[in-house]
């Protein structure tokens, strides 16, 4: 039986990327250290794969065909496109967990979910620059779940819920014993492309964080689908938090690291959730 | 309101350097290929970032202005601008 | 409020279009007046929107990503790609219904669905063959519903199910008011590029016949889930005659036609389900 | 077990018609575009059905032979023969 053994979030702004080398020494530090901690807890819980929670930016998929979730099945994947990224992060390919990632959507099918599959994903920043900077090993298998975060309309934050329970699902039903963490990315406000670009909600951020570490699902669920609207786009992928948060059985996480940061136009969340006990 | 084809030019052209490259060398003779109206022609030769907003996908214009080098805050001073300025305003009074 | 006028399904074998020309004269006259009969009843209850359910025959979706399902929500959709469907159905274009197919979406995600979204479809042989034999206006606005009928792992029975009450419900939430009728296309029994190869499977067929007949979701989709598996590979694409029967209400249908069609490799099937009264 | 190159080889093929005119002129070439495995790609060469059937979805396999220029009444042959035409045998016995 697999086993789910840890379960983390952090933020992944292209410019953490783009424009590390020149950014404020401080600053920088502050984001390394919380990347570092994530790093470091994930590598303390041994996985042998990794579910990456993350949304697509426009790299695998275009409004012909844009799935609400789509599942990476295939046993390789693509390394991250972006030429700021192929800098730090030049991995051409990734590798996939195909028999999990197999097991997740034949699961999610099983259980009144649609979701779309892959069997071989360009991996953007949004997945690469946590597993760069927290140092995940590049051998490790993933299993890639994209989550539409950017184009409405979008999954409800109620079913990303559902699909953090069902992901849970797939893991206490894979056969084999498989320690499987879950790194959800992005967040927390920031606001890319619109009239409001560059703001970093901080209210907003402190209210999440607060319902997160209370864990209840339905007053997040109710906060979320209420001030999502309201806040700046790029907050949307809260629902990659949301899928890790129902994952771990909805009992809160720990914060690790919060500031806004605005040199790299985000509100910088680093988060590991509390694990029931089995 | 969604358009598809300025949809379809900004998503190639993140995708494809070298179309990147031709745009930057003869932005009409790419736009010739896809479907785009009159109106929204016009708003491309302008850089006109408030009209070409509600068109497209907010990440698309952001990547479509970095491959037509605009700085990043000149960008997002004409973002700041649209619908004179009441989106940057209404942030800044809570 | 709008209406749910009709619903139908009809097989869509290419073999149809590639040699309608040149198949035997009475093969032909018997697929002829079956189209003819699904396309006098569609025109008898005056439909504004025909939402087509039917498979993707490779056209707009590959492995890299393949939706269970995808809903059409653009307003201009593209005509058939193959070259012996360009020879009959000469339509670069085809009308796309947004406003309803947005409808359709949004009631989905609000409902513990998640397909994607596609603001623009290439629409194939699968969807064009029964709209032009049964002589459907092509200035008909269409929402497409594309299912996954050839890759596994595909969406369950049980699913599609869902899929038609889903259907129903959003035709019966939309504002305006507006006359729809649902087209499935596809099946029966089939066999293609595989080591059964022409197989028709006729005691399938029949079964499955008297199982729509009958209505019964349950009968039905025990059934199918047990028998799917064990007849040619294109009866699955009566997993669009399911979503159908339950957007009809699940009261069962009226078989138009049924008759092996060796000719164009199908157990060629027309039929009409009957509607609860309003 | 899908694969995945030849699957897109055979996705391309249907979708490019210079593509597929350009793989009855010079088969290898056009697979020397792809990460095709040595073994698959005898199987390419040697027109052999049996090998390819379980590498890739059904339908791109007949659209395939389609391009190659194999009589359907030959293909579906090749396909009978599959397992010693077990499956064949198994249908005609009910
Ligand atoms: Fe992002
Ligand atoms: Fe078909």
């Amino acid at each position: 039986m697999a086993e789910l053994i840890g379960v983390f979030a952090a933020s992944h702004g292209p410019i953490i990327a783009r424009d590390w080398e020149t950014m404020p020494r401080d600053h920088r530090d502050k984001l390394a250290a919380a990347f570092d901690e994530i790093g470091r807890r994930l590598r303390a819980c041994r996985p042998d794969v990794l579910v990456v929670v993350s949304p697509d930016h426009w790299v695998n998929f275009f409004i012909n065909n844009l799935p609400a979730i789509c599942i990476g099945i295939g046993d390789e994947h693509d390394g991250p496109p972006e030429p700021f990224m192929k800098k730090v992060y030049p991995h051409e390919t990734l590798k996939g967990h195909a028999a999990f990632g197999r097991h997740v959507i034949e699961t999610a099918l099983d259980n009144e979910f649609e979701p779309a599959l892959s069997h071989r994903l360009r991996l953007d920043h949004g997945t690469c620059i946590p597993l760069w900077r927290a140092g995940v090993d590049p051998e490790m298998p993933l299993v890639p779940i994209l989550v539409n975060d950017l184009e409405a309309p979008m999954p409800s934050i109620k079913r990303c819920f559902a699909w953090g329970r069902l992901l849970r699902r797939a893991i206490e039903s894979y056969p084999e014993p498989l320690r499987v963490a879950v790194l959800a990315t992005g967040g927390l406000s920031h606001s890319i492309g619109e009239a409001t670009m560059g703001w970093i909600d901080e209210k907003f951020d402190h209210a999440c964080i607060k319902h997160f570490e209370n864990g209840q699902e339905r007053q997040l669920d109710t906060f979320l689908t209420t001030e999502l609207d309201r806040t700046g786009n790029g907050a949307h992928e809260i629902r990659d938090w949301v899928v890790a948060h129902a994952a771990a059985g909805s009992t809160g996480f720990e914060l690790i690291d919060y500031f806004p940061s605005p040199a790299t136009l985000v509100g910088a969340g680093f988060a590991s959730w509390r694990l029931p006990a089995t | 309101m969604t358009d598809y084809w300025l949809s379809k030019m900004f998503f190639d052209l993140q995708h494809d350097p070298e179309l990147a490259k031709a745009y930057c060398a003869d932005m009409a003779a790419v736009i010739d290929r896809y479907p785009v109206k009159p109106e929204v022609r016009k708003a491309l030769a302008d850089d006109d970032v408030g009209t070409l907003s509600p068109l497209v996908n907010a990440y698309l214009l952001r990547f479509y202005f970095q491959v037509r080098g605009m700085p990043e805050a000149e960008f997002i001073a004409r973002l700041h601008a649209i619908d004179g300025g009441r989106a940057k305003e209404q942030v800044a009074h809570g």
